[in-house]
């Protein structure tokens, strides 16, 4: 197992230097003057900013210089939060992404469970009919529609009945509860049929009934001889799920004014604020490299038939 | 025969699918007594298995059983409740077991959750009844999971997994179809141990009558949803008093499956649309005009038949 | 992350004198020497202070400076003794000698240094044509400050409000070791309020600065600013939710706001919104005929009324907004829309250039509302023309690489003014201006341009501003649509908040909680 | 299982066909198709033509408007014997005429409200302040500020010299929705009909004044093409990508998903803008290509790892060591045995990556990197409607409903597809 999970990190680390070279080079080839602003900058200051980022260096120099500050664990300043380090950056503002991700996730995984289940349960009957037509309602609007939504349902409970529930803000764990609500809704549709199909299918299995032959109560087929079974495929998705819900989450970002690093990264995008773009990168793939290799281990330990070696 | 340990009267179960009501069940007599093995015997789909899991309660809860008598050692069958004393081995012994729980976890729960094992007594206990099964190095295997068994070893811990419930009644749902013939005659040779060891019934369910013919006492042979033959081992297979049952016996020695029943023309019925009369009439050589109009009677007797031949005393030449 | 359970947000507290309001972005740069942006420069305006600053109806008066003189090339600022940094250090002449150098020096990289041009030799020292100490700024003393000007500037008093003319304490700004304003302890304030607290991309708070000189008229106790967002829904349901105490509206949400019986006011916030032409070569709208035909076609009042239609903006016919002081009251405007005139016009056109007219390219921002403008002007250029226009929506860095390259046929500006004067608008048109994307090029209007620049107020200049106007006109250099305009509602207890259209805005400084007023 | 394989498609094709909900979601997909592609023959409108006397307009089925002859809207001839703030002329959609006397104030404010104002902070929409400059006796208003047909409350307020409000008066207006007779040019013997009804908008219109109905038409081409032509080759491909690197194993296999996950790790939104730009976006091309283009290279590693993970559970199966005893090659034993058995769960992603595709198209128009106009597609639609929620709630609504039309239809076919494609729930039911 650590002999695997060293290797993995191995692959890791080439995974993400592709990763950062590709990105590198998407980058730059991006028209567009990342130093233009509103007001035209005059030749001279053009010059001097050049410079100061060392834009005025060929292409293959800025790369090299790139990788070996990354190599230091540095990324450099911004362009657009002007004097802010992109390292700043990520620290003030993953761990944001990173709370609000993993209540959403928390919340889409636990209620994926639990509709999952229910609705395999009443397999071809109302209570299975009602959470599929949930499921279809969540997923066929889009998460903007959704926020923008929730948000004035709120308002109109703050005035109708007094009640101060915050619209937006980060800082309390009342004003987490809606934009995560929002956010793990796509994730728990998706992930509750997924543990519905799967749940069925484990419901069929010989040793289900072997199970109950045995005279095991349902509860613990339920919970030891089922959930374990069923929640393979769903666990499968999980690392790219986490990865998605604690960087997708810009639109949600937005509208709850939280400050998470989606925000930023769409933000990078779009001024081309080309430090920023390489820092949130990178830190992404790594971090997605990383649940990836979290959640494979995490299979094995669930799933005894996978094995790790890669020596077949 | 002594007072039958298993007692099942009139016995029925409809099963509703995506296209109709099935009767997957009519109209079953069944009696074991203790320390006997009844080979329950028939084709695919011809309602053994549903039997089995009547009797064991393990049918869908869309399923519809009805009988006039269902006892087992007096207590009342079909009650929907688990029966403490009946225990049940499968066909494919790779899907009987949870891939995900070790082998001795899965062995160890009845023991645990129904005999109030502590965790240490159900592991030694999990570890005496593999070696019980002659599974070498039990202590270490029980920590694997299914697999990393084989089949014929899996099949062994799956009887030490029945027998964990310390049952009185072993249900064998084709425990050996999946198996090679030599792996076949070590579990079977097995069962019997054990049914002298224990004193256990036994409701042995095959396709294979030649497999039984060296272990079982009696033999109910099925079709269609009926019991259309019963009696002891020697006197069905000397003295098969069924059309089918001859058909099943003449493709024996060929010892292929899917030239068992190559002498028989035509399929089963449609159980959704039950014949009123013999349900083998169709495909019977010997069919005669009653065979379609009225069902035939049974007689208990030594070797019980439904047939109008064997009843009207025209038995084989 | 600290987290409070059940927070009360109240828009407004009459006993401690706070306010809460939002931002649409995180302040990108609160180092006022290269700020560029209008949110840096709202907080700005609240932390800092220049010579001299702007109060009602855009009047001078003072700020660090007490008084001052101006006199052709000469400036003198007295500077007030009770004039401190939030350290208690005194605002000293000095510090204003620095960040002026400073700003010049190339290394800095203000993109707005130009605007210390007016002052002597401002513009060499930039180009390291001379050394810094040769700029014509003197601190005699600490608390006088003498400047002398290239040639005589008329505006150049209002040009000390801006946030490149504020003062920088040398030794603070050489502590932060290129990190200056990165955070707020990494600032030194010396206006109405100071930083107390920056949680990036979540919320700011601003307190009431006790060394400020005229704190005793500083009624508000704290600005918290604790939602960053520029979602406009969000914004107003903050606002309905009495968490913030002023936002502006858009055309969607002031229906909702009229329903709610909310208190709206508007103001022109003093921008243009114009059609830029590509005067480059090869570029059909060289042709002066074609493009009196696209500016005889379109209808600013439809587009102001029926497809922009956000409320308070205006149709325009001038280069010059009406606001700017030292113009002649009438001064030429653009024609009304004429289709029969197009239609000739076009065909000229078509004879001069020789072929019919190619599908023309318009460049635009991502934004809904220039996007519907753009499907507006698309679908007339179409059907009273014949003319094919393709819309060209690109992100921000993506447009502005774009119009620098001249890569577009048309494209939708949009001009802010920097001062207080008709040639924060004059300059645009220049053949040199970098802004002037279109290259547009009339020596004739340069020479007004320098003309203006060097006269005093009074006739002969409001003459030649007219004079620009005409020339613009007359060559349909660019096609002014609009200035837009802003409604936004406040809680009614907030009072005296001052709109400005330079430097910050809205301004808080004087405004103040009216306890008595009921909501 | 082996042997069910054989006759499985027949049998599917005979579930679906007796599932009435997967037929139900079937024909439905055949109506959004056949919406889209031949709905513009049905209802021939030009989906760009503006009316900017509808702007917004709600459904309806043909609406009565008074047909307004060629003047000039400026202009106002004030009425004799002013008293008070009135009308100069009958008030409708395209313009309000006010007039009122000028009294000692210094200079007016006009509001308008949509509700009876309740005092001087309530009065209001402020349009202007006007001062008089003449030496006219009264001073007039043009409002043409996105009139609908509906009342209005005008309050005109007079300053004093400070800008002191004096007093205020309002003025109650019901506006009737006109239509200048120039918009109507190919009506005849337009002189004769004041009142013209106008052709009917049964999903109402936008912001420009569209027919919403002929907008949803041509922006479900776009939002179908990516909603189904997207999903349906990257879950292909991802599927076929995972079933090979699950079934070869090894080496290859982690190579394979490294791989993979470098493409998930890519910065999707760069390579959209960078897309755009390959593909020769210039300007007017809708930037579909490039969008579906971005789709297939950067969305396909999730159905991949998916697959993936089913794969390398079903190659110990008995059967798959017998078909690769048998001699059978890779591609064919991953075909014919793993993917069948993967279906089922590759369908439930399908099902996900529909709504996904059409959202994602939707979130870039959100940021400004979504389709380029006149095109339109339906998640842009819901992205502009919106704005308008509250107001003009039915242009979110129909965009909104025809994405959760698509959807349901693959769900439901998907869910019937999955149902009728697994053996066990098969076996269960005969």
């Amino acid at each position: 197992m650590l002999n695997y999970t060293l290797k993995r990190m191995a692959t890791g680390l080439i995974t993400i230097w592709f990763i950062a070279s590709a990105t590198f080079l998407a980058m730059h080839m991006v028209p567009g003057d990342p130093l233009a602003d509103d007001k035209a900058v005059p030749p001279e200051i053009r010059a001097a900013l050049l410079e100061y980022y060392g834009l005025d260096q060929p292409l293959s120099v800025q790369y090299l210089r790139f990788f070996n500050n990354m190599l230091h664990g540095d990324f450099g300043l911004s362009f657009t939060q002007k004097n802010r380090a992109v390292n700043d950056i990520i620290r003030a503002h993953f761990p944001v992404s990173a709370m609000l991700g993993c209540v959403a996730l928390l919340f889409a995984a636990g209620g994926a469970m639990v509709w999952g289940a229910f609705a395999a349960r009443f397999h071809r009957r109302w209570p299975d009919y009602l959470v599929m037509a949930i499921v279809v309602a969540s997923i066929s609007v889009p998460g903007f529609v959704f926020a923008a939504l929730a948000q004035i349902a709120v308002l109109h409970i703050n005035q109708r009945f007094g009640t101060q529930f915050p619209l937006a803000g980060w800082g309390t764990l009342q004003q987490m509860l809606l934009p995560a609500l929002v956010l793990g809704l796509g994730t728990m549709a998706y992930m509750t049929r997924l543990m519905r199909s799967s749940m069925l299918d484990v419901q069929q299995a010989q040793y289900i009934r072997t199970a109950r032959a045995k005279g095991l109560s349902p509860a613990r087929i339920f919970w030891v001889h089922k959930l374990r079974n069923a929640v393979l495929p769903v666990l499968s998705t999980l690392g790219p799920a986490i990865a998605a819900i604690t960087t997708g989450g810009f639109v949600v970002e937005t509208v709850f004014a939280i400050p998470g690093l989606g925000r930023y990264f769409v933000q990078a995008v779009q001024q081309l604020d080309y430090t920023v773009i390489m820092g949130t990168t990178v830190f992404y793939g790594s971090f997605l490299v990383l649940m990836v290799l979290v959640v494979d281990l995490l299979y094995a330990l669930v799933d005894p038939r996978i094995r790790l070696q890669d020596d077949r | 025969m002594s007072h039958p340990a298993l007692q099942i009267e009139a016995l029925s179960v409809t099963l509703p699918t995506a296209r109709g009501i099935v009767h997957a069940v009519r109209n079953v007599n069944l009696a074991i007594a203790a320390g006997e093995m009844l080979a329950l015997v028939g084709e695919s789909g011809c309602g053994k298995s549903v039997t089995a899991q009547a009797i064991m309660g393990l049918l869908p809860d869309s399923a519809r059983t009805h009988a006039h008598t269902a006892l087992f050692n007096k207590q009342p069958l079909l009650t929907g409740k688990y029966q403490k004393n009946i225990a049940m081995i499968f066909q494919n012994p790779m899907a009987t077991f949870n891939p995900v729980l070790t082998i001795g976890y899965q062995i160890a729960e009845p023991l645990r959750l129904l005999h109030g094992y502590s965790r240490k007594d159900a592991e030694h206990e999990t570890v005496r009844l593999l070696e019980r099964m002659q599974i070498a190095d039990a202590r270490q295997k029980s920590l694997r999971y299914a697999h990393e068994f084989s089949g014929g070893m899996l099949q062994r811990a799956a009887i030490a997994m029945a027998l964990a419930c310390k049952p009185e009644l072993l249900i064998a749902d084709e425990p050996t179809t999946a198996l090679d013939v030599s792996t076949q005659a070590e579990v079977m040779a097995l069962l019997t141990e054990l049914r002298v060891e224990k004193n256990l019934s036994m409701l042995f369910i095959t396709h294979d009558l030649g497999l039984v013919s060296h272990h079982a006492d009696r033999i109910a042979v099925m079709y269609a949803g009926e019991i259309i033959e019963t009696a002891s081992t020697s006197s069905v297979l000397d003295n098969p008093a069924h059309p089918y049952t001859r058909a099943l016996l003449a493709a024996l020695p060929i010892r292929h499956s899917n030239a068992r029943l190559a002498a028989l023309e035509g399929s089963p019925p449609d159980l959704r649309f039950p014949p009123p009369a013999c349900a083998f009439a169709e495909r019977c050589a010997k069919a005669m005009p009653i065979c379609i109009q009225q069902s035939p009677p049974v007689v208990e007797q030594h070797h019980a038949a439904r047939c109008w031949l064997h009843n009207t005393g025209h038995t084989h030449e | 992350m600290p987290f409070q359970a059940w927070a009360v947000n109240h828009a407004l507290d009459t006993d401690t004198h706070t306010v809460q309001l939002a931002l649409s972005t995180e302040p990108p740069n609160l180092n006022s020497l290269t700020s560029t942006d209008s949110v840096s420069f709202f907080v700005l305006l609240h932390t800092q202070e220049g010579l001299l600053s702007y109060g009602d109806n855009d009047t001078l008066v003072g700020g660090v400076a007490e008084s001052w003189q101006m006199d052709g090339t000469q400036v003198s600022f007295t500077l007030r003794d009770n004039a401190r940094w939030s350290d208690g250090k005194p605002v000293t002449a000095q510090d204003f000698l620095f960040a002026w150098r400073t700003a010049l020096d190339r290394a800095t990289a203000s993109n707005y240094a130009f605007i210390l041009y007016p002052i002597k030799n401002a513009e060499k020292v930039h180009r390291g044509e001379l050394p810094p100490t040769a700029l014509g700024v003197y601190a005699d003393d600490d608390r006088h400050l003498r400047i002398e000007l290239e040639q005589p500037t008329a505006y150049f008093l209002s040009l000390t409000t801006f946030a490149t003319y504020y003062p920088l304490r040398e030794d603070f700004y050489r502590k932060q070791q290129g990190r200056y304003a990165a955070d707020a302890d990494k600032l030194l304030y010396n206006g109405a309020f100071i930083l107390s607290q920056w949680t990036h991309g979540a919320s700011l708070v601003m307190e009431k600065n006790p060394q400020y000189w005229n704190a005793a008229n500083t009624k508000l106790n704290s600005i918290r600013i604790p939602h960053i967002t520029n979602d406009a829904n969000t914004l107003f349901n903050l606002f309905q939710s009495s968490e913030i105490a002023f936002t502006e509206l858009s055309r969607e949400t002031l229906p909702q706001a009229l329903q709610q019986r909310l208190y709206i006011q508007s103001f022109l916030n003093g921008m243009l919104n114009y059609m830029e032409f590509n005067f480059r070569e090869e570029s059909p709208l060289r042709n002066h005929a074609l493009r009196e035909a696209i500016s005889l076609v379109i209808d600013r009042q439809s587009l102001v009324n029926k497809v922009i239609a956000a409320p308070g903006t205006r149709p325009t016919a001038h280069f010059f907004p009406a606001w700017l002081p030292g113009l002649a009251p009438t001064a030429n405007a653009i024609p009304a829309p004429d289709i029969g005139r197009a239609i000739t016009a076009l065909h000229t056109a078509e004879k001069e250039l020789g072929m019919q007219v190619p599908p023309l390219t318009l460049l635009i921002y991502d934004t809904p509302s220039a996007v519907r403008q753009a499907e507006y002007l698309q679908r007339v250029l179409q059907q009273t023309l014949g003319i094919q226009l393709i819309i060209d929506k690109q992100i921000f860095k993506q447009k502005l690489a774009k119009l620098n390259s001249g890569d577009f046929d048309l494209a939708l500006s949009a001009w802010g003014p920097d001062y207080n004067d008709p040639m924060t608008f004059a300059d645009l048109l220049v053949s040199s201006n970098a802004n002037n994307h279109g290259r547009y090029r009339n020596e004739k209007y340069d020479n007004l341009v320098m003309q203006a620049a060097t006269l005093p107020p009074g006739a002969a200049r409001t003459d030649t501003f007219a004079a620009m106007q005409t020339i613009i006109q007359q060559d349909i250099a660019v096609l002014p649509l609009t200035e837009p305009g802003i409604i936004y509602v406040q809680n009614r207890q907030l009072q005296n908040v001052k709109r400005s259209r330079f430097g910050g805005d809205p301004d808080f400084r004087h405004a103040y909680i009216d306890g008595q007023h009921v909501p | 299982m082996d042997e069910q394989t054989g006759n499985l498609w027949r049998d599917v094709r005979h579930d679906i066909a007796h599932n009435p909900s997967a037929m139900a979601g079937f024909i439905l997909m055949l109506l959004l198709v056949m919406f889209c592609v031949t709905g513009k023959y049905v209802w021939p409108v030009d989906p760009a033509a503006l009316d900017l006397t509808q702007i917004s307009q709600p459904p309806h089925l043909g609406l009565k408007t008074l047909v307004i002859y060629p003047h000039d809207t400026q202009k106002i001839t004030a009425p004799d014997n002013i008293h008070s703030l009135q009308l100069a002329e009958p008030a409708h959609t395209e313009a309000v005429k006010l007039v009122w006397p000028i009294n000692d104030a210094r200079s007016f404010a006009l509001y308008r409200h949509t509700l009876p104002p309740s005092g001087l902070q309530d009065l209001g929409l402020p349009l202007g302040i006007l001062s008089p400059t003449t030496s006219s006796l009264t001073l007039g208003y043009v409002d043409q500020l996105l009139l609908e047909n509906r009342r209005y409350f005008y309050s005109l307020v007079s300053l004093d010299n400070n800008g002191k409000p004096l007093g205020y008066q309002t003025l109650a207006v019901d506006v009737a929705h006109a239509t200048p007779a120039e918009n109507l040019r190919d009506i005849k013997n337009i002189a004769q009909t004041p009142v013209y009804e106008l052709p009917a908008h049964p999903f109402g219109t936008d912001k420009l004044g569209r027919d919403l109905l002929a907008r949803l038409i041509e922006g479900g081409r776009t939002s179908l093409f990516i909603g189904f032509v997207a999903p349906l080759l990257y879950v292909l491909f991802g599927s076929l990508y995972g079933a090979m690197a699950g079934y070869r194993g090894g080496r290859i296999d982690t190579a394979m998903m490294a791989f993979a996950d470098f493409v998930i790790a890519l910065p999707f939104l760069l390579f959209v803008i960078l897309l755009r730009i390959a593909f020769g976006l210039g300007a007017g091309d809708s930037g579909i290509h490039a969008l579906l283009f971005a789709l297939l290279l950067l969305s396909w590693p999730n159905s991949a790892r998916l697959v993936r993970a089913q794969v390398l559970q079903l190659r110990n199966m008995a059967y798959v060591d017998a078909a690769r005893l048998q001699g059978a090659s890779s591609f064919y034993i991953v075909w014919r045995h793993m993917l069948p058995n993967v279906l089922p769960s590759i369908l439930v992603t399908l099902s996900f990556a529909v709504p996904a595709a059409i959202f994602t198209e939707a979130f870039l128009s959100f940021i400004g990197l979504g389709v380029v106009p006149p095109a339109s597609s339906w998640g842009s639609m819901c992205n502009e409607g919106l704005s308008t929620l509250l107001t003009h709630p039915h242009e979110l609504l129909f965009p909104a409903a025809f994405i959760s039309l698509t959807v349901l239809s693959f769900n439901l076919f998907g869910d019937g597809l999955r149902d009728a494609l697994d053996v066990q729930t098969r076996e269960a039911r005969q």
